[in-house]
C-alpha cells in the first residue's frame, strides 16, 4: 500500500460521499455545493493519473462552468432555502433498489472480465501531445469532431437563446403606453409586426 | 284410351282458375267470377266421370283383374339418380274413384256458393281459394310419387288455411286457421320422415316400384328394412307408422283431431266441401295407396286399427252433448272416418279378406254424398237462423220443406237405416269386422247406434221440438242455386248404396262376390231404430227429459261437453311447455348470454386499453425506471441466460 | 500509481454512475436531476480517462473522448437549463410530476 | 363471354352515380346498371349452358397475373355453384334498389355503397383465386357497416359496429386458413389446390380457421349475434342484401374453400358442423316465436334457415350439399322478398311491432299477399322454391347412415313445425285480424315496389315450379366437389 494509492481511495471516498450527499440532501444550494465538491474531487482523480490537461478542463469547464450555471437557475426559479418535497417513498426504495442491483451487476462484470493491457511502453499525455493530435489532419488526427463540436456549440447557444427569450407581446404589455387607433396612418409593416401575434379582431373595436 | 290427354286438363282447369280468378278477380270479374268457377268445376267433373267410366266399364279391366296405368311421368326433382321426384298421374280404381267424388262434390258446393256466398265482398279470393283446393285434391289423389303426394298434402293444407280463415277479421277465424295449419303441419313432419325412412330402405319414391320392392319378401330391400330396427321396432314399422301419423293429422284421428272442431269457423260451404267429403279422407287415400305394404306389416295395421276405432268412439260420445250445429257434423265427420280407418286396418290382402279395404272405401264413397248434404243443408239452416246454436232452432220443418226432405234423408243414410247409401257400405265395414276381430265389431256396433241417437237428435231439436220462433217466412230455403245441390246429393245418398262397389274397388283389383246375409244385418238395423225412437222420444217435444238425461251421466256428461279436455292438454302443451319452456328461455339464452358474451369481449377489451393506457402517466421518473429496468432485464437475459 | 488496479478505478466511477442514476430517480426537482445528469457523465469520463491509461498508454483516444463528452456536457446542460427556466414561466413550478401534459 | 365484366359494370354504375345529381338522375342511373347487369347475367347463364359440357367444369377462365412474388394471379371462372350465386344476387340488387327507391337522406352516398356491396359479391362469386376472393370479401364488408351506420334506425351505431367488428373477425379467420393453404401449397389458386394433396395434419388445424370464419357470414351457431342486430337496425334495401347476399358469400366459402380444397379435415369435422347447425335451426326457430318485432323475426329465422345450409354442407352427401347449394338460392330469394316486405309495412304504418299491427289484408292488400308469399315460402310450402331447398337437405342429410346424424335430421325436420307456428303467428297477428283504427287509410304498394316484389317472386316461383333448371345447373358442379370428398371418404372407412 503505497501513498499513491492511499490517495487514490481518499480521493474516491472524498468524491463518492460528495457525490451521495449531493443526491440526497433536502435544500438545493446545499446540494449544488455538495456537487461542486464532488466535481473538484474528480479533477484531483484526473491529476492523481497524471492527464493534468483533463484535470485543468473538468476544473474550468464544469466546476467553473456548469455548476455555475446551476446555481444560477436555482436563484431564477426559486429562493434558494425553500426545503426541496421529499420523493414518494415507494419511488426512493424502488429506484435505490435499481441502483445497488445496477452496481451490483456490474462489480460482479468488472470482476470477471480480465483487463489485459496492450501497450507497453509508459503512458504520458503532455498538453503538447494533446494539442498537436488534436489539430493534424494525420491518421489519428481530431480536427474533424473538433470543428463538428464548435458548430455544436454554436448551435447550442442559439438553441439556448431561442428558448429562454420572453416572448415579445410580453414584451408590448410591460410597454402598454402606446394607443392604437384603427385610423393611425402608421406604416403598415411596423404595426404588423407590432402584434403580429395579437389577432386582428382586436383593432376593429 | 290417351289418359294423359284427359287427365292433364282434370288438373290444369282448376289452377288456371284459381290464377285468373286470384289475380284478375277483385278488380274486373267481381261477380262472375262464380259463374267462371262452377263451369270450370263442371267441365272437370264431366271430364273425371268420363275417364272413370271409360276406365271402370272398358279398357281398365284385363282378364278379370283391373289394371293400374300409369298416365304420364315427368322427371321434376332428381335428389340422385335413382332417387327422384316425378310428376305422375296414376290410373286405378281407387284414384279413378276418388277423382269422381271429389270433382262431383266440389261442382255441388260450387253451386251452391253462388247462393250462399251472394253478398260477400271477397266474393272471387272465396272461388279462386276454392278451385285451389280442387286442384291440390286432385294433384293429390292422382299422384304417383310418394313426394309428389307430400307436396300435394301441403298445398291441401294452404288452402284449407286459407278458407278456414276465409273472414278473417275475426281473430277466431285466424286462430282456428292456423291451429288447423300447425296440426297438421305436425302431422306433415311425421310425413315427410316415413317418407325418408321408407325411400331410403325402398331407394326409390315411386309408389309402384316402392310397393313392388317392398312387398316381395325376398327382395334385398324387403330384407333389410325389416332387419334394420330402432328402440327395438323395425324400420318398416316406423316408416308405416309416420305415414300414418301423416294420414292421420289431416283425416283427424284421434290425437290429431283438435283443429277439425274450430275449422268450423270457415264458410258452411268450405266445410262441407273440405271437412266432410274431400280433404278429411285424404288420409284414408293415403293408407289405402300404401296398402299392400301396410298389410305386410301387422303391428302397423294394429295401430291404424286401434286409432281408428277409439276416435270412432270417442268423437261419438262427443257429438251427442254438443249444442253447436257445425260441431256435431264436425265430430261425426270425425266418427265416420274413424269407421273408415279401423275397417282398413283389420282387412288383409287380396281375394276374400281383403272386404275390410273395399268397405272402408265403399264407406268413403258413400259418406262424401250424405255427409256434404247434411253440411250443405246445415248451411241453409244457419243462413236462416243466423246462428249455430241448436238451441235458437225449432220447429223449421214447415219453413224450409226441401232442406227438411234432404236433412232427414241424409240422417237416415248416414244412421244405416237399410234402403239407404250408409246401410250398405256400414254394413259391409260390420261384416268385415266380424270376421276378424270381434272387439272392434262391438265398438262398431255401439258406434252405430250412437251415430243414429245423436243425429237424430239434432234433426229432431231443429226441425221439431217448438214452434219456429223466427217469422218472417220468405224464401227460408235460399235461392235455386241452393236447393239444386241439396236434391241431387239427396238422390245420391239413396243412390249410391247401389253402385257394385265390390266389384270395382278391391286390393287386389279382382272383383269379390259378396253376399247380403239378412240375419246378420238384423242386429244392427234393431239397435239403429231403437236409438232413433230414444233420439225421437226424448227431443221431439220441449220436455226436460234430454237434461235428465244428461244429469243421469252427470260428471261424465261434462267431460264429453267439453270434449274430454283435450283441447285443454294441447293449449296447455303448447303455451306452458313450448312457448314458456323452450321458446322463451331460448331467446333469453340469445338474447343474456351469447349477445352478453360478445358485447362482455367487447368491454373486456375497452377497460384492458384503459389500464394498459394508465401507463403512459406523463412522469417522466417513472419512464426513467421503466427503461432502466428494460436495460436491466435485457443484459440478464443477453449475458446469463441466453446460451 | 501503479499498484492501484484498473478494477478499482472502474469501482468508483460504477458507484458514482449508480449514484448520479438514483438521484435521477428521486428528486422531483429538475434542477437535482441535471445535476444527477452532471454526475453520471462525469462518471463516465472517469472510465474513459482510466481505459486509455491502463489499457491503451500509447495512444490518446480516450482522453480525446473525454474532452468532447465535456463540452457535449456542457451544450447539454445549457439547453437543459434554459428548458428549465421556459417551464418555470409556463408551469410556476419545475417539480417534474407537474410537467404530466405529455400524458394520454 | 369475359367474366370481368360482371365486376365493371357494377363498379362503373357506383362511378357513375358519384357523378349525377339530384335522387332522381341517382336513382335511375343504379336502376339501369341493375338491369344491364342482370341482362349480362341472363346472356352469361345461355352461354354456360350451351358450352357446359355436363363435368361441370370452370368456364369462361381469364387469368392475369397480379402478384408475382407471392404467386396471386385475378383467376375468374364461373360453374354452376357460382353462376346460381351471380343469379340471386342479380335479382336481389334489382329488387334492393327497387325498394329504397324514394330515400331522401344522403341518397347519391346509398346508391354508390349499394352498388360497391354489389360489386364485392359479383366478385366473391366468379374468383378462383382464393386472395382474390379475400379481396372481393372485403370490399363487401366495409359498405355495410356505414349503410347500416348511417341510414341504419333503432340502436343503429351499436349494431353496424358488431355486425363490422364481427364479420371483420371472421374474414381475419379465413385470411388465417387461407394463409395456411397457401404455406403448404404455395399457390393460391383453387384448381391447383383442389389437385394437390394436403397433408391431413394442416387440414386439420387450418380447416377450422377457415369454416368458422366463413361460417361467422352465415351465422354459424355461436357467432350469430350480429344477425338479428345487425339486419334489425338495417335500411330495407341494406338487409336485403345483407340477408340476401353476405350471408351466402359465408355458405359459398365454407363449401368452395373449406371443404373443397380440405376434405378429409371436412370429414373429421362434419359431427361438429352438424351438432352446431342443428342448435342453429332448433334454436333459431325457437328463439324466433318469441320475438315481437317483424324484421327480428325475419333475422332470427334467417339464423335457422342458414343452418340448412350448413347442415347440407356438414352431411357430406352429394344431394346434401345439392340441398345446400339450392337453400342458400331460395332462402336469398325469400328472405329478401320478406325483407321488402316489411319495409314496406314499415314506411306505412312506422311499426315493425307486430302487436301494434293488424288487419293490413284490407288496406293494402298487395303488400299483404307479398307478405304471405314470403311467409308461405319460407314455412316450406311447395310450388316456391323454400320447399324444394328443404326437401332436398333432408332427403340428403338421411342418405348419411350415422344415427346420430339421422337425430339430427329428424330435428331438422321438426323444425318446419315450429317455422310454421312462428310465421303463422307473425302473419296472424299483423296482415289478418282487426283493422287498427290509426292504419285504416294506408296507400298500396307504389310501382317500383310492386317490380320489385314481382322480380323476387318470380325468381322463387320458378325455382319451386321448375327445380330440374337449377338442378341440372348445379348437380355437375356439385359433383366435382363431392367425388374429391367421396374419395378420400371412402379410403378412411
Amino acid at each position: 500500500m503505497d501513498t499513491s494509492a492511499i490517495i487514490f481511495y481518499a480521493i474516491s471516498a472524498f468524491t463518492l460521499a460528495m457525490g451521495l450527499m449531493a443526491v440526497t440532501s433536502s435544500k438545493i444550494f446545499r446540494s449544488a455545493i455538495w456537487l461542486l465538491l464532488s466535481l473538484v474531487g474528480i479533477a484531483a482523480l484526473y491529476f492523481w493519473m497524471q492527464v493534468e490537461f483533463i484535470a485543468a478542463i473538468q476544473i474550468i469547464v464544469y466546476v467553473g462552468g456548469i455548476v455555475v450555471l446551476i446555481i444560477f437557475s436555482i436563484f431564477l426559479t426559486q429562493q434558494a432555502g425553500t426545503k426541496m418535497p421529499k420523493a414518494l417513498l415507494r419511488r426512493t426504495i424502488g429506484s435505490a433498489l435499481a441502483a445497488f442491483f445496477g452496481l451490483a451487476f456490474s462489480f460482479n462484470l468488472i470482476n470477471h472480465y480480465g483487463f489485459k493491457s496492450t501497450g507497453s511502453q509508459h503512458f504520458n499525455a503532455s498538453v503538447s501531445d494533446v494539442g498537436t493530435q488534436m489539430l493534424s489532419t494525420t491518421e489519428h488526427g481530431y480536427i474533424l469532431p473538433f470543428e463538428v463540436v464548435s458548430m455544436l456549440l454554436l448551435s447550442a447557444m442559439i438553441g439556448c437563446i431561442v428558448i429562454a427569450i420572453k416572448p415579445p407581446q410580453e414584451h408590448a404589455e410591460k410597454i402598454g403606453t402606446k394607443p392604437e387607433n384603427v385610423s393611425s396612418p402608421e406604416p403598415e409593416e411596423e404595426k404588423v409586426t407590432e402584434n403580429i401575434s395579437e389577432p386582428l379582431i382586436t383593432t376593429e373595436v | 284410351m290417351n289418359y294423359q290427354e284427359y287427365l292433364l286438363p282434370v288438373l290444369l282447369l282448376p289452377i288456371t282458375c284459381f290464377l285468373i280468378l286470384g289475380l284478375f278477380g277483385k278488380k274486373y270479374l267481381k261477380n262472375a267470377s262464380g259463374v267462371i268457377g262452377t263451369i270450370s268445376m263442371l267441365a272437370v267433373t264431366l271430364i273425371s266421370v268420363l275417364v272413370a267410366g271409360r276406365y271402370f266399364f272398358t279398357d281398365g279391366k284385363v282378364n278379370g283383374v283391373y289394371q293400374q296405368i300409369v298416365a304420364y311421368k315427368y322427371n321434376w326433382l332428381a335428389f340422385s339418380p335413382t332417387m327422384s321426384i316425378d310428376m305422375g298421374a296414376i290410373v286405378d280404381p281407387i284414384s279413378m274413384m276418388m277423382i269422381v267424388v271429389v270433382s262431383f262434390i266440389s261442382l255441388m258446393v260450387h253451386i251452391f256458393s253462388l247462393g250462399y256466398m251472394k253478398g260477400e265482398e271477397r266474393f272471387a279470393t272465396y272461388y279462386a281459394y276454392l278451385s285451389l283446393f280442387t286442384f291440390s285434391m286432385l294433384g293429390l289423389v292422382l299422384s304417383s310419387n310418394i313426394f309428389q303426394i307430400y307436396i300435394f298434402w301441403e298445398l291441401v293444407g294452404v288452402s284449407s288455411f286459407l278458407l278456414i280463415g276465409f273472414y278473417y277479421n275475426k281473430p277466431s277465424a285466424i286462430a282456428a286457421a292456423k291451429k288447423a295449419f300447425i296440426v297438421t303441419r305436425f302431422a306433415d313432419f311425421g310425413f315427410s320422415i316415413g317418407i325418408l325412412v321408407l325411400s331410403f330402405y325402398g331407394g326409390t319414391l315411386d309408389f309402384n316400384t316402392l310397393i313392388q320392392r317392398l312387398t316381395s319378401t325376398q327382395s334385398g330391400e324387403y330384407v333389410n328394412i325389416t332387419t334394420a330396427s330402432f328402440l327395438g321396432i323395425s324400420m318398416l314399422t316406423w316408416g308405416l307408422s309416420l305415414v300414418f301419423i301423416g294420414g292421420a293429422g289431416k283425416s283427424a284421428m284421434f290425437p290429431l283431431h283438435i283443429w277439425l272442431p274450430d275449422a268450423m269457423e270457415g264458410p258452411t260451404p268450405v266445410s262441407a266441401l273440405i271437412h266432410a267429403a274431400t280433404m278429411v279422407v285424404a288420409g284414408v287415400y293415403l293408407v289405402a295407396r300404401l296398402f299392400p305394404v301396410f298389410s305386410i306389416d301387422a303391428s302397423a295395421l294394429q295401430i291404424v286399427t286401434w286409432v281408428g276405432a277409439i276416435s270412432a268412439l270417442i268423437a261419438a260420445i262427443i257429438a251427442c252433448t254438443q249444442t253447436d250445429i257445425k260441431r256435431v257434423l264436425a265430430y261425426s265427420t270425425m266418427s265416420q272416418i274413424g269407421y273408415m280407418m279401423f275397417a282398413l286396418g283389420i282387412s288383409r290382402y287380396g281375394g276374400e279378406n281383403g272386404l275390410g279395404y273395399t268397405a272402408s272405401l265403399f264407406h268413403l264413397f258413400t259418406h262424401a254424398f250424405f255427409k256434404s248434404l247434411l253440411f250443405l243443408g246445415a248451411g241453409v239452416i244457419i243462413h236462416f237462423v243466423h246462428s249455430n246454436d241448436l238451441k235458437d232452432m225449432g220447429g223449421l220443418r214447415k219453413l224450409m220443406p226441401v232442406t227438411h226432405i234432404a236433412f232427414l234423408i241424409a240422417c237416415l243414410a248416414i244412421a244405416g237405416v237399410p234402403p239407404f247409401a250408409g246401410f250398405f257400405s256400414k254394413e259391409e265395414i260390420l261384416t268385415a269386422s266380424f270376421h276378424s276381430n270381434k272387439l272392434i265389431y262391438v265398438i262398431a256396433l255401439f258406434t252405430a247406434m250412437l251415430t243414429a241417437f245423436y243425429m237424430f237428435r239434432l234433426y229432431f231439436s231443429i226441425f221439431w221440438r217448438k214452434e219456429a220462433s223466427v217469422h218472417e217466412t220468405h224464401h227460408a230455403d235460399g235461392t235455386t242455386s241452393m236447393k239444386i245441390p241439396l236434391i241431387i246429393l239427396m238422390i245420391c245418398s239413396v243412390g249410391a248404396g247401389f253402385v257394385p262397389f265390390t266389384k270395382m274397388v278391391t286390393t287386389d283389383g279382382a272383383p269379390l262376390e259378396t253376399h247380403m246375409d239378412i240375419l246378420f244385418s238384423l242386429v244392427p238395423i234393431v239397435l239403429v231404430l231403437l236409438a232413433i225412437f230414444a233420439a225421437a222420444r226424448i227431443y221431439k217435444k220441449e220436455n226436460g227429459s234430454a237434461d235428465k238425461l244428461a244429469a243421469t251421466f252427470g260428471s261424465f256428461y261434462k267431460a264429453a261437453t267439453k270434449k274430454f279436455y283435450v283441447d285443454e292438454i294441447y293449449l296447455f302443451i303448447t303455451r306452458k311447455v313450448i312457448f314458456n319452456l323452450i321458446g322463451r328461455p331460448a331467446a333469453w339464452i340469445d338474447k343474456n348470454i351469447i349477445d352478453a358474451f360478445v358485447n362482455g369481449v367487447a368491454a373486456t377489451t375497452r377497460s384492458v386499453s384503459g389500464y394498459i393506457k394508465g401507463l403512459q402517466s406523463g412522469k417522466v421518473q417513472t419512464y426513467a425506471l421503466y427503461f432502466f429496468s428494460g436495460i436491466a432485464g435485457l443484459a440478464v437475459l443477453f449475458i446469463y441466460l441466453w446460451k | 500509481m501503479s499498484t492501484v488496479p484498473l478494477t478499482h478505478i472502474l469501482f468508483v466511477s460504477t458507484a458514482l454512475f449508480f449514484t448520479g442514476m438514483y438521484g435521477l430517480f428521486t428528486r422531483r426537482n429538475m434542477i437535482t436531476m441535471l445535476m444527477s445528469i452532471e454526475l453520471i457523465l462525469n462518471s463516465v469520463n472517469i472510465n474513459f480517462v482510466a481505459f486509455n491509461k491502463y489499457l491503451f498508454p500509447q495512444k490518446m483516444d480516450g482522453i480525446f473522448f473525454s474532452i468532447f463528452i465535456v463540452t457535449i456536457a456542457a451544450a447539454e446542460a445549457a439547453v437543459a437549463i434554459a428548458i428549465i427556466i421556459n417551464l418555470y414561466r409556463t408551469h410556476k413550478s419545475i417539480d417534474v410530476d407537474d410537467a404530466t401534459e405529455l400524458k394520454w | 363471354m369475359n367474366l370481368t365484366l360482371l365486376i365493371v359494370v357494377p363498379f362503373l354504375t357506383a362511378i357513375a352515380i358519384l357523378f349525377c345529381k339530384g335522387l332522381k338522375q341517382v336513382r335511375t342511373i343504379s336502376l339501369a346498371g341493375a338491369v344491364l347487369q342482370l341482362a349480362t347475367v341472363i346472356f352469361l347463364l345461355v352461354a354456360y349452358q350451351q358450352q357446359a359440357s355436363g363435368d361441370g367444369h370452370f368456364l369462361f377462365e381469364s387469368n392475369v397475373m397480379w402478384f408475382k412474388p407471392l404467386n396471386i394471379n385475378y383467376h375468374v371462372g364461373v360453374d354452376g355453384i357460382s353462376l346460381a350465386m351471380i343469379m340471386l344476387t342479380a335479382l336481389v340488387v334489382l329488387a334492393g334498389t327497387l325498394v329504397s327507391w324514394n330515400t331522401e337522406r344522403l341518397n347519391k352516398e346509398f346508391f354508390f355503397l349499394l352498388a360497391l356491396l354489389s360489386t364485392g359479391a359479383y366478385g366473391f362469386f366468379i374468383s378462383l383465386d382464393l386472395f382474390t376472393m379475400f379481396f372481393f370479401l372485403e370490399v363487401a364488408v366495409v359498405p355495410k357497416f356505414l349503410l347500416i351506420g348511417i341510414w341504419g334506425s333503432g340502436k343503429k351505431e351499436y349494431s353496424a359496429m358488431k355486425l363490422a367488428l364481427m364479420l371483420m373477425g371472421g374474414s381475419a379467420l379465413v385470411f388465417i386458413g387461407l394463409t395456411g393453404i397457401y404455406f403448404h401449397t404455395n399457390t393460391f389458386d383453387i384448381v391447383q389446390i383442389a389437385g394437390m394433396q394436403i397433408p391431413l395434419v394442416v387440414q386439420k388445424t387450418f380447416f377450422p380457421f377457415a369454416f368458422i370464419g366463413f361460417g361467422i357470414f352465415t351465422a354459424l351457431f355461436p357467432f350469430h349475434t350480429w344477425v338479428p342486430d345487425g339486419h334489425s337496425s338495417a335500411p330495407t334495401a341494406a338487409s336485403m342484401f345483407l340477408a340476401g347476399i353476405s350471408m351466402k358469400l359465408g355458405g359459398y366459402g365454407c363449401l368452395r374453400v373449406a371443404t373443397y380444397l380440405m376434405p378429409d379435415a371436412a370429414h373429421s369435422y362434419s359431427w361438429i358442423i352438424i351438432l352446431l347447425a342443428t342448435i342453429a335451426i332448433i334454436y333459431g326457430a325457437f328463439a324466433t316465436m318469441m320475438q315481437t318485432d317483424l324484421k327480428y323475426i325475419n333475422a332470427y329465422s334467417s339464423v335457422s334457415h342458414c343452418g340448412f345450409v350448413l347442415l347440407g354442407i356438414g352431411m357430406l352427401t352429394k344431394t346434401s350439399v345439392n340441398g345446400a347449394v339450392l337453400q342458400m338460392v331460395s332462402h336469398g330469394l325469400m328472405t329478401a322478398l320478406f325483407f321488402a316486405a316489411i319495409g314496406m309495412i314499415y314506411s306505412r304504418t312506422h311499426t315493425r311491432q307486430v302487436a301494434q299491427l293488424g288487419g293490413l289484408l284490407k288496406v293494402t292488400p298487395f303488400i299483404s299477399t307479398v307478405f304471405i308469399i314470403a311467409g308461405l315460402c319460407s314455412l316450406g310450402l311447395p310450388g316456391f322454391s323454400g320447399f324444394v331447398a328443404e326437401m332436398t337437405v333432408f332427403m340428403g342429410s338421411w342418405q348419411n347412415p350415422d344415427g346420430w346424424y339421422r337425430f339430427a335430421t329428424i330435428l331438422a325436420c321438426a323444425s318446419i313445425v315450429v317455422t310454421a307456428v312462428y310465421i303463422l303467428r307473425a302473419t296472424g297477428k299483423s296482415i289478418m285480424g282487426p283493422l287498427h283504427v290509426t292504419h285504416n287509410q294506408l296507400t298500396d304498394a307504389t310501382w317500383n315496389e310492386k317490380l320489385a316484389a314481382g322480380v323476387l317472386i318470380t325468381g322463387i316461383v320458378i325455382m319451386g315450379l321448375a327445380p330440374f333448371l337449377i338442378t341440372k345447373l348445379i348437380t355437375p358442379s356439385t359433383d366435382v366437389i363431392m367425388n374429391k370428398v367421396l374419395t378420400i371418404v371412402t379410403i378412411q372407412k
